[in-house]
């Protein structure tokens, strides 16, 4: 497909966050996918970054994200102003599998920090095609709740936890989700820090199926430089596998946590 | 006017001068949802060996200033397996594949030289010598002229393919490892493969990268690589293949200019997999703007002068 | 809690480990109206050499991705100038000056080693042995073990001074000629010095520099600074100071992470004068948030784990 | 005196030129000085690049530039907007001796290019200072004509060659220079393309005085890198001497062209 340009439409920050919305060609993703981002400052960073897709129109040509400056890269994207240029590989990966068992109980969306967004175009998807799900959303603080716009706009009404109990739940957001487990969710799809990642494929482990999106550093993002590994258990046998390829959503029964 | 793309490697002419670097590019397909392969002169494929390897644990990756470091550990499939599941889709493709490959004693280079030379799909054969010789305390083939001389002169005898040599930017004298594998039997010498380099997460006082020590790779090698084809060109007379940094046309004539008969993209298709359009299109325009008929008529065509001083600084 | 910011290079201890690197703050007064030199825990002085030279034609420099090639040619006032001339200057100050030299003959070593080694504002010698040797065919002394230890065995029976021998990146095996120099007596190693490269006006068909082949500096050498800097200082006894690409607090940190006692700052100078401060800041600071009492307790506190492996791929 | 930071006022651009304004800290300079600029682009151009002063107000704390576009480096200090931040190391380098010989007749200046910028400084020295001076710019054509309000607003009507006679006298500024020396100009002070001042120091030559200023590619600008240098004459030997430091200004008949 090759690179796309792409004009900054807006870029909306909240503390370390920013939501960026961008305008150019759009092909059609699912949730899940992301896109390799980079703006037209020179060399310098070099590779672009990924980033989650959190909502797309293909209509108006408009992809969103949502970032957290965590280094070099992210603080350019950051820094992006309005009618600034930024050029797109996407969208990429695999997304999340939609076919929820049991439709009867709502499934449930897990997600922490700049793991929400994926999960809030999941969101969209399953209103829109009338999947029950239940939203949960595990922050520190309330300062590090993100999306709340968006999942208000979509009728949502997350569940969440926060460590120091500023807002809803105090704990961790695994509280809440065994709660739904065992009020019987059908499956879980999460995306978030590798410690939630981890424990929401234990409690669902045997139970129901759980759908996680990995992070790793990536080089490529389309498959060609084996940057992104992490190790899965495929056919009995540890393998390494491209969190750009075969993920980023990945069956939390086959990932192993070294 | 029509300009002349096409360039000859030894035996092997290539359809134009730009090809995909091995390990940028996976087994070649891998690149088709972006990249028309038959646009390319050639395509160097993932390092195969025959055993295959799993690679190194993440993270394998972390970028530098102009550039980045990898330790992949040589992930692939083995020999047998790209015989069986790969190289058939590649016979249909109207482009030059080279088969990248390396071990860890002779004997592995040799039986991967062997079992790659029978595969039709593949154009020549490109030896990794990058690697640590387990045989000989673990120092690089590639270092050490002797052993540049030894393991191509046994692949050299094990295949009638074309044989390109990959040399390493890491040697006190890469003239002497680059007349080594010509002497050998070489068809054909790459310059470059990456630079061992290293970069430390100073907050948590660890390695970037899980293996400690990764190859650079990108604009910061460019400078050390387009030198080291200048002085590899002027002590062969086999071809040389211009590899290092390459991003955009000009970055490409560096290295043509300076005496590559050809040049391999690598970390620049991580940022854009479509540059090779570019680049290939920059070089024609550079062609027609200064009366060059082909590109074979611009290799090493630097203004030289005065013969080389030696004191570099 | 105070840091001691103090760290010991063999038998002469910095004020700081922070200095400034050879080549770029030529003779120390030059950095007079920018910097307070008695800030600093050293100043290493432009190379000299017995007779001085004027260096090579403009142009000497371009800027490359991530870095820049120079190729000055070594242009100093020579030894007994030096000597005259700018070392009086040097004598009140509160730092550590180091006379960086060379020279084209073992002897032209020894006598400039003599020489120097006389001064007493000179708190150390920084042999630069990046040059060709005219008496082998031009070969770098810095490339091989042999030649390494024979240059540095002489200027160690020529003076009594601190002599630390300044290592060139460009040899296969570093650590070779890094023990060369140990066995021969040097007290400390410089880990490095700039690596040959080169750039092309494509346009023109020219070298950017004259020299053709210059050094490469900056960002784009730090990965291959740092790695060897970790490699040097595993395999030697006596210490290392850390050079390549060093811009910030961070980048210094690597460097002294990895194993170096102290670090140079180079290029950096050229794009702010005064980073050297805001680098001493940073590593103050760093080593207040990470309970490190003094700057030598977190030289080499890399979290090590595992043997290093070999494949850099 | 180490960098100092600035912030973009305007950046007026005309073709491949553009006449940039900053504020910031201004220490007095003299015409024929300048200074290391950079903007806060990350590490990609790394150098800072000489730029001659155009103008100061130490007052007002602004300094001015008119710089055109050859490279990476001009690109981007070109592409600055208002707002924009720059850091800038300076007044560096020795300005031109301005104890005119003769003061009756007018001195010459003569300028082309980006070589005029600090000769418009220089003018408005002498017409404080009461020097008479005749200014001379060279251009391939009108649109390469430089500093013509600056010149204006100083009260100097410059005497104008263009090679393609769009305007002023066709041909090159040495014909109308030779009519000023051999009417008895006292000196001449010239910044320009090299052909320009190789000629101005070739006609000077024994008659009177001419003040060069050369330009070089550079690595600091403060004179610790020696990459700057250019060989002259000097006690006689051939040495080289440093842009920045010994220069840019030079006696034009101890310059060697080589
Ligand atoms: C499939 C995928 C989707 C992602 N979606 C989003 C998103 O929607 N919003 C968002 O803010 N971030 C997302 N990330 C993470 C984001 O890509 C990284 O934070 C970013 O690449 C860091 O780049 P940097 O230059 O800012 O930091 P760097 O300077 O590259 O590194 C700074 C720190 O970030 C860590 N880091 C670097 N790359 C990654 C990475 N790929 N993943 C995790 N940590 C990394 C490094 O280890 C380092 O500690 C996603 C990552 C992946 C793989
Ligand atoms: C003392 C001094 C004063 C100057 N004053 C001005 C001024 O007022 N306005 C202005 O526009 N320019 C001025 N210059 C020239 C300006 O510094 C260069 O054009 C600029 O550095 C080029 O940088 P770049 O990154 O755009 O080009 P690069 O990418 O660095 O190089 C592009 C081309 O410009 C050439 N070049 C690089 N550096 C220089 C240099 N220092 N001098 C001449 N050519 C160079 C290179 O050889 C190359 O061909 C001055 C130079 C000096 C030394
Ligand atoms: C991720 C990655 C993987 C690589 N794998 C191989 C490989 O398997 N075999 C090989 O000979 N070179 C390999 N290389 C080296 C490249 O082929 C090339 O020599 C080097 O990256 C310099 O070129 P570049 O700067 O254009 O990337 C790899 C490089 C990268 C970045
Ligand atoms: C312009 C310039 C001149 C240099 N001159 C010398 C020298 O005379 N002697 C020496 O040992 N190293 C010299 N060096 C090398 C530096 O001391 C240093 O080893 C190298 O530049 C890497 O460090 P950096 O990236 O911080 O610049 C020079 C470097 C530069 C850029
Ligand atoms: S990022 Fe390159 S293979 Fe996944
Ligand atoms: S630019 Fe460094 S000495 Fe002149």
């Amino acid at each position: 497909m090759g690179v796309k340009p792409y004009v900054v439409v807006s870029n909306k920050r909240r503390g370390p966050y920013a939501t960026l919305t961008v305008r150019g060609g759009v092909d059609r993703s699912e949730p899940g996918q992301f896109y390799m981002l980079r703006g037209d400052w020179g060399a310098d960073p070099m590779l672009p970054r990924p980033l989650s897709i959190l909502g797309e129109d293909t209509g108006a040509g408009t992809l969103r994200f949502l970032l957290k400056v965590v280094g070099e890269g992210t603080r350019r994207l950051y820094d992006l102003e309005p009618g600034q240029k930024v050029t797109g590989l996407g969208p990429l990966g695999k997304p999340f599998p939609r076919r929820a068992r049991g439709e009867g109980k709502p499934a449930a969306l897990v997600g922490g920090g700049v793991g929400v967004p994926p999960l809030v175009y999941l969101a969209e998807a399953f209103v829109r095609e009338g999947t029950s799900f239940t939203f949960f959303q595990g922050a520190r603080s309330e300062a590090d709740l993100v999306c709340m716009e968006e999942l208000g706009a979509l009728g949502v009404e997350p569940v969440i936890t926060t460590e120091d109990g500023s807002v809803g739940e105090k704990g961790l957001v695994t509280a809440p989700l065994q709660r739904a487990l065992d009020a019987g969710a059908p499956a879980a799809y999460a995306c978030g820090p590798e410690g939630m990642l981890k424990a929401v494929a234990k409690m669902c482990w045997g139970r129901v199926p759980s759908h996680l999106s990995l992070e790793a550093r990536m080089g490529c993002g389309y498959g060609v430089c084996l940057g992104c590994v992490v190790p899965v258990l495929r056919d009995g046998a540890r393998a390494y596998e491209r969190v750009c390829q075969e993920g980023p959503v990945f069956d939390g029964e086959v990932v192993l946590w070294e | 006017m029509g300009v002349d793309l096409s360039t000859a490697v030894g035996a092997i002419r290539l359809n134009n001068p730009v090809m995909l670097a091995s390990g940028c590019c996976g087994y070649g397909t891998d690149m088709e949802p972006h990249l028309d392969l038959n646009r390319l002169g050639g395509v160097c494929l993932k390092g195969l060996s025959m055993a295959g390897s799993d690679g190194n644990k993440p993270p394998r990756i972390w970028e530098t200033g102009g550039g980045m470091i990898n330790a992949i550990g040589l992930q692939n499939v083995g020999v047998s397996r790209f015989l069986a599941e790969k190289a058939p889709k590649l016979r249909t493709y109207d482009t030059a594949f080279v088969a990248n490959f390396y071990g860890h004693t002779v004997d592995q280079y040799v039986q991967a030289a062997a079992a790659l030379g029978e595969e039709p799909a593949l154009a020549a054969l490109e030896m990794n010598i990058s690697c640590p010789n387990i045989q000989e305390g673990g120092i690089q083939f590639g270092t050490d002229p002797a052993s540049v001389y030894k393991v191509t002169k046994a692949c050299r005898d094990a295949t009638k393919k074309p044989l390109w040599v990959k040399l390493s930017p890491n040697a006190s004298d890469v003239t002497a490892t680059a007349k080594a594998a010509q002497d050998a039997g070489a068809d054909a010498l790459t310059c470059i493969n990456t630079m061992p380099a290293m970069a430390i997460d100073v907050e948590r006082r660890e390695f970037r990268i899980s293996n400690k020590i990764g190859g650079l790779s990108g604009p910061a090698l460019k400078p050390i690589a387009v030198r080291i084809v200048y002085q590899v060109s002027r002590a062969v007379s086999i071809p040389v293949v211009g590899i290092g940094g390459i991003f955009t046309a000009a970055d490409a004539l560096e290295f043509l200019l300076a005496g590559a008969k050809a040049v391999q993209v690598g970390t620049a298709l991580f940022v854009d997999p479509q540059c090779p359009y570019t680049i290939l299109d920059g070089i024609e325009d550079y062609c027609r703007r200064h009366g060059f008929p082909s590109v074979e008529a611009l290799v090493g065509q630097i203004k030289d002068g005065a013969p080389m001083p030696k004191c570099h600084e």
